[in-house]
């Protein structure tokens, strides 16, 4: 069974998964930092430590994400938004939009029954509609990033945060501090706040169930429900850790199409 | 001896400074705001009096101003910053004309006349751009404290051109430039001829004239001094009481409404 | 006789002789329009979109288009508010810094934003600045009739400025100048569609861009030169998509960008500085030549989203462009803050979804200097396509 | 001092007679659409209400069905459905609102909105082009762009026998000619050249009647508030154009004025700052906005939205009803032209209002939505601070979209230009002679 690497190089995080035929066989994750070769590379080490591997033992390896040309150890690189849509198809093949909400972007692609990416649109504004705006309404309220699900979950009362600058955003959240608005509710604010945009999004790519979510931000469970809320509609989110690796797993799907194709020229090759 | 007390509540710090009928500065604090402004700005207070042995009753007027002017609960009125770092600056520079002040969310350019009345004024309205936030953004980035900032800056030998205009994502675009090997001072350097080149905008709007007070926290940074000073092609006045300036204008204001309050006589003598 | 205001390509092979047109469109200080004053040369900005360059010309005068630059408007920023583009401003910023020094400035009621530059170019400065006004009702039967007389203004205006009287014959053989031209840049976008391996899309875009910067005659000479070497090109066609990119009609991108694009695939259509390719025959030459020009700018002209006609439904004129050149794929961009540009944006993508032609949407900026997000996505575009 | 029972009847009139004319011409336009009717679609600079009255078309004014959403806080919501379609955060907001309402079947806070049967619009903002071809293509309806070319240079004004006021009246009234001929075929009617001039009387009546309404503002104190009574008065001036409900509305609006001026009642107990606003006003938080100033005493005494929003009625220009096409033409011209220079070139007019209507500060509202009142903005600021001492101030929000509409913000600005009028009024009561 061919064994293939997908490593997804994320503005927050970098993540590299393992794939055996379909079966996850080592992962590993870290935060990005600045040195992108050398984090996609330890990465790319820790996922087939994890599997119990050698790097010999890996056919093929795609790099994907915005630091995916610096990575070093790979033999092809893709986009984001190709890989995003071979690892949801992976996990709900009836995927026909992703939606990825990331620490520093938001994307919306439409795919059609055989994951090839048909449309999309991202969100290039500013940092009012990503990852990065939840961060830091949690760290100005003195809250980790690691906190914000928690925080959420315990959200019981509707705050309006409305959140065009995510710096502006601060002087609000100030504000119903100040009249003592729980910190759950402000968070749950910035959420509904987040959601609306990416819901907008997706509107913008005329977009069709089913929905599969995927990213950094989607692994607090309450984000996806309001999503699907705002929505008004069923979402797919990959189980657990995966909602992160769904970009690393399809590059390392992709791997395999790859390696597939290029054994079918070597066999055309040898026979003629 | 009467006192009088100013209490500036700004997004990212409060500071609160007490002065004399001299106009002399006797207890300062400074602190964190944090999520509770109400007690940030009591604990300001409480510092700068414990800071000058000053009880509380001894303070005749207290105004507040800054973002949170209007939750100095104990406070006898409030005052704008923008008023506020006008009337600072032309205590310590008389014959200051255009004062520019770089903050957390904003930055104020203000021309005042010869009187110290404030003639015009103006502050980025669409978002947080340009602030003195973008500096802290790029700090974290490099995993450099705000001290080391300028003294790395005014390293740098081929700046690069930020062009980020998102203080959020000055954090990825000064990542991206790492990513492509500059260095990290004609990095920083970028950074802040970028924030330069916003502020003397803002500056010119209202017209810069001879002199120019920089006030603020940022101004500890040598770099921004430069930065500013070069786009505007003037020298710039720095105080060692910048980062005070606001509450400094805001206890002249309530020593101004002491002395109205007393009849000519005994405001001549206790201004002497 | 003016000398030439752009020889530094005289006597260089082909490669160089690109260099040195890109090296001039990128360079902020518009060294053309200086040295033709140095010369004792007028100058007449005139903003984009189209401006009838053929009556500058006639008067001795060198119209010189205001594209904006690649730079920090820091001065302009203080006369401007948050939400506008960034071609107004840097415009203002050349003239302002002394980087472009006019004797006359003329915008054009193509939008909300550039035609309040008249306005603020007045306030700035103390020559003439005016709107020329275009009509935005060229289905009226009197709006040929119009144009002539507005051309008659604007001729009058020209006089004054230059102390030139404008003869209708010197306009005719200005005309011819210009017909030239036109000729040269459809040839130029012959070779662009037909064999875009010949010619890189940087290359082509600058070759356009430099006819707004030098005397017509020398422009010519330029075109006249370069166009068959790069004929006589050996260069390999590549399995590239074929790309139509919309948008560029007003704030250009940055060369850079356009650089990145065609990198990975081939530009084989685009509306960048559709001005200067705006009267799409010749004008004609017999008979009064203002009536020519007016005539010309309303029967025989492209489209943009700043003009308003009837007979050319915007996302119609571009499916045209498309089939003209076979493309594959388009890329339909606005400046920020354009209006017209967001607003066409729309219609664009209704009526390329419905014949199912891949497209992405984006926004640019002339200051832009990271292409991640736009190169993310055409490289998205191209994996899908050729991959499938 | 009259007592408030004296006044009553009289004070406060204009404001309750326009609200409900307005209410009845919402109610007029919702039975037209629920009746399946068409209306015309025009603009409020450059109608062209005299001519479509003329055959009895109902006329809709998307602008201000727009501005209702925000006034009645609902913007946000036509905004979101015109995003989700396509159209950027950008662009302006009464164009998003509008198309929301359009493909919502014209469900509008007052009523139906009914389908254009056609729509008319000048260039006097471009932006109208643009949203005209939005309903060509939602609704296949005729469009036609009355160009009306404006001041070319700033202090060129051409008049009445100068060559190019001749070639630019030309051009508008061979296009008026050209409607007339679109308007008899939309609706199948003849043209009727002294409907014409009824129409057109009743238009002049207006006129003169809204001129002289804003030249009773120069009063102290003030008679009416610019930024929100005005706002009412410039509703009927649009909507009721040419009618004889408009004209008698004028005529009302002027005794009340009066009054108010020979009586000495104003708008505030205690008018300590008289100010003038350029701009559009920001709807969202209309009451909240205008409290920002009123609360430290200060009045909106005059506004270049009066002007450029009012159809160029401020002028008082009066057509001549022997000859009523090439005075409509002229009419137009120089109408629209002088809301393009309210906008273009305000800081000249300013001047004179400063003086006239005794100003004590200038406040400029450049607005996300609006390209046309808001580039030129900071740098005519500019230019009139260079020519005068006059304190002003700039700040930047919208009148449609709350998400860039920061009270925070506006606050801080706002009280920081009234502590600075105080220490200035301060220092000149100091200095004075005593």
């Amino acid at each position: 069974m061919s064994i293939t690497a997908g490593i997804d190089v994320g503005s927050t995080y970098t993540k590299a998964i393992v794939l055996e035929g379909d079966s996850v066989i080592g992962m590993a994750m870290k935060a990005t930092g600045f040195k992108l070769t050398e984090v996609s590379e330890a990465m790319f080490d820790a996922a087939i430590a994890d599997a119990g591997i050698s790097r010999e033992e890996v056919q093929y390896t795609i790099a994907t994400g915005y630091g995916r040309h610096q990575c070093k150890v790979k033999d092809l690189a893709v986009t984001d938004l190709t890989a995003a849509a071979r690892g949801a198809h992976f996990f709900f093949p009836a995927t026909r939009t992703v939606l990825d909400i990331g620490g520093q972007t938001m994307k919306a692609t439409k795919i059609d029954e055989s994951a090839r990416v048909k449309s999309f649109r991202l969100n290039d504004k500013c940092a009012a509609g990503t990852g990065a705006f939840l961060e830091k309404t949690a760290r100005y309220m003195g809250f980790t990033t690691e906190e914000i699900g928690g925080l959420m979950d315990t959200s019981k009362e509707h705050v309006t945060i409305s959140g065009v600058c995510a710096v502006f955003a601060e002087s609000e959240v100030i504000n119903h501090l100040s009249q003592g608005t729980s910190p759950a509710d402000i968070m749950q604010g910035s959420a509904d706040s987040l959601s609306a945009r990416s819901v907008q999004l997706l509107k913008r790519v005329k977009a069709e169930p089913e929905y599969t979510l995927i990213g950094g931000l989607l692994r607090w469970p309450r984000m996806v429900d309001t999503i699907a809320g705002q929505l008004d509609a069923e979402v797919n989110a990959p189980a657990g850790e995966m909602v992160q690796y769904t970009g690393a797993v399809g590059a390392a799907l992709l791997g395999r199409i790859r390696l597939n194709k290029l054994a079918e020229k070597d066999a055309v090759e040898q026979t003629a | 001896m009467a006192y009088a007390a100013g209490v500036d509540v700004g997004s990212t710090q409060t500071k609160a400074v007490i002065i004399d009928e001299h106009r002399n500065i006797v207890g300062r604090s400074l602190g964190d705001t944090g999520a509770n402004v109400v007690v940030a700005a009591e604990t300001a207070f409480a510092q700068a009096l414990a800071d000058g042995a000053i009880e509380e009753s001894e303070v005749e007027y207290v105004i507040g101003t800054g973002y949170g002017r209007y939750r100095v609960t104990f406070g006898n009125d409030q005052v704008t910053e923008i008023s506020c770092h006008a009337r600072g600056a032309v205590q310590i520079f008389p014959n200051t004309r255009t004062v520019v002040d770089m903050g957390g969310q904003d930055t104020k350019a203000i021309r005042v006349n010869d009187k110290g009345e404030i003639e015009d004024f103006c502050m980025n309205d669409k978002c947080a751009a340009g602030t003195g936030r973008f500096l802290g953004a790029a700090a974290a980035a490099l995993d450099l404290g705000l001290d080391n900032l300028g003294p790395t800056a005014l390293k740098a030998t081929k700046p690069v051109r930020i062009s980020t205009t998102c203080t959020v994502f000055a954090e990825s675009e000064v990542l991206s430039w790492l990513g492509k090997g500059k260095k990290v001072e004609d990095i920083l350097w970028g950074v802040h001829q970028s924030i330069a080149s916003r502020s003397a905008a803002l500056m010119r709007r209202v017209g810069i004239e001879d002199e120019i007070t920089f006030t603020g926290g940022v101004t500890r940074n040598v770099a921004m001094v430069k930065a500013l000073g070069e786009r505007v092609d003037k020298k710039l006045n720095v105080s060692e009481e910048s980062h005070y300036m606001g509450a400094m204008g805001a206890a002249l204001f309530a020593l101004d409404r002491i002395f109205a309050s007393r009849s000519p006589a005994q405001a001549a003598e206790a201004a002497r | 006789m003016m000398t030439p205001v752009f020889n530094d390509w005289k006597g260089k092979q082909l490669d160089d002789v690109l260099l040195e047109v890109r090296d001039l469109v990128e360079d902020p200080d518009m060294l053309t329009a200086q040295r033709w004053r140095e010369q004792g040369g007028k100058v007449a900005g005139h903003f984009q979109v189209y401006f009838p360059e053929e009556i500058a010309h006639a008067a001795g005068m060198l119209p010189f288009k205001m594209r904006g630059a690649q730079l920090e408007p820091t001065q302009a920023d203080s006369r401007f508010g948050s939400y506008l583009c960034s071609i107004i401003k840097t415009s203002l910023e050349l003239c302002l810094t002394g980087r472009v020094e006019l004797d006359m400035f003329v915008t054009h009621p193509i939008c909300d934003a550039a035609r309040n530059l008249a306005p603020v170019f007045g306030r700035n400065f103390d020559y003439p600045c005016q709107i020329l006004y275009l009509p935005q009702n060229p289905n009226s039967g009197h709006s040929v009739q119009y144009l002539t007389d507005e051309y008659g203004r604007l001729q009058r205006l020209v006089e004054e400025v230059s102390g030139v009287a404008v003869t209708a014959d010197a306009l005719r053989s200005s005309i011819r100048v210009f017909n030239e031209n036109r000729r040269l840049l459809r040839e130029l976008y012959d070779i662009k569609r037909e064999t875009p391996w010949l010619i890189a899309a940087e290359d082509a875009y600058a070759l356009v861009a430099s006819a707004g910067m030098m005397p017509r005659e020398e422009h010519n000479e330029l075109l006249a030169h370069v166009l068959p070497l790069v004929r006589e090109r050996d260069t390999k066609a590549e399995d590239r998509i074929r790309v139509v990119f919309e948008g560029g009609f007003c704030e250009q991108p940055p060369l850079d960008l356009i650089r990145m694009l065609g990198r990975s695939c081939y530009l084989v259509d685009d509306d960048l500085l559709i001005g200067l390719r705006w009267i799409v025959d010749d004008v004609d030459t017999a008979g009064d030549p203002l009536h020519n020009l007016a005539y010309a700018y309303i029967e025989r002209s492209s489209y943009s989203p700043v003009q308003h006609d009837l007979r050319k439904p915007k996302e119609v004129m571009l499916e045209q462009r498309i089939d003209r050149a076979r493309a594959d794929a388009a890329i339909i961009a606005a400046a920020k803050m354009c209006e017209p540009g967001l607003e066409e944006q729309v219609a664009y993508v209704t009526a390329l979804e419905k014949r199912g032609l891949p497209h992405f949407v984006s926004e640019f900026e002339e200051n832009m200097t990271s292409f991640a997000q736009l190169e993310m996505q055409l490289d998205t575009f191209m994996e899908n396509l050729l991959f499938a | 001092m009259t007592t408030t029972e004296q006044t009553d009847g009289i004070v406060g009139r204009g404001n309750r007679d326009g609200a409900a004319l307005f209410r009845d011409w919402f109610a007029e336009l919702n039975e037209v659409a629920e009746n399946g009717g068409r209306a015309a679609y025009v603009f409020v600079m450059g109608s062209l209400n005299e001519v479509l009255k003329t055959f009895d078309l109902p006329v809709v004014f998307p602008e201000i069905n727009s501005l209702q959403t925000a006034v009645r806080r609902v913007a946000h919501e036509y905004l979101d459905v015109a995003e989700d379609a396509g159209y950027s955060p950008d662009i302006c907001g009464y164009v998003k609102a509008d198309f929301a309402t359009q493909i919502q079947d014209g469900r509008h806070p007052m009523g139906r909105i009914p389908k254009p049967a056609l729509t008319v619009y000048t260039n006097a903002c471009n932006t109208y082009i643009k949203w005209a071809e939005i309903w060509e293509r939602l609704h296949k309806i005729p469009l036609f762009t009355l160009d009306v070319p404006g001041t070319r240079q700033g202090g060129l004004i051409t008049l009445g026998g100068d060559v190019d006021f001749e070639n630019d009246k030309r051009y508008v009234k061979a296009q008026l000619l050209e409607l007339i001929e679109l308007c008899k075929k939309v609706t199948g009617k003849p043209f009727d050249i002294d409907r014409l001039r009824e129409v057109m009387g009743f238009a002049n009546t207006m006129s003169r009647g809204w001129k002289r309404v804003l030249e009773l503002n120069a009063k102290t104190p003030s008679v009416f508030n610019a930024l929100t009574d005005g706002t009412i008065y410039l509703g009927v001036a649009n909507g009721m154009r040419g009618t004889p409900e408009g004209a008698k509305y004028f005529d009302d609006l002027v005794e009340e004025m009066e009054y108010k001026a020979a009586n000495g009642i104003g708008t505030l107990t205690d008018e300590k700052y008289r100010l003038v606003f350029v701009g559009v006003p920001c709807y969202p938080i209309f009451r909240r906005f205008n409290e920002l100033f009123t609360e430290w005493g200060g009045t909106f005494v005059n506004s270049t939205y009066l002007w450029f929003a009012s159809g160029g009625t401020n002028r008082g220009f009066e057509y001549d009803l022997a000859d009523p096409l090439d005075s409509l033409a002229e009419g137009l011209l120089i109408s629209v032209r002088d809301a393009m220079d309210s906008m273009f070139h305000q800081d000249r007019v300013l001047n004179e209002v400063i003086d006239d209507f005794g100003i004590d500060g200038v406040v400029y509202h450049p607005i996300k939505s609006c390209r046309t009142t808001s580039t030129g903005m900071a740098d005519s600021r500019r230019y009139l601070m260079s020519q005068r001492d006059i304190p002003t101030l700039f700040i930047e929000s919208d009148m449609m979209d709350r998400r860039v509409v920061s009270e925070a913000q506006l606050k801080n600005r706002s009280d920081a230009f009234f502590e600075g009028l105080a220490a200035r009024k301060a220092q000149a009561g100091a200095s004075a002679p005593s």
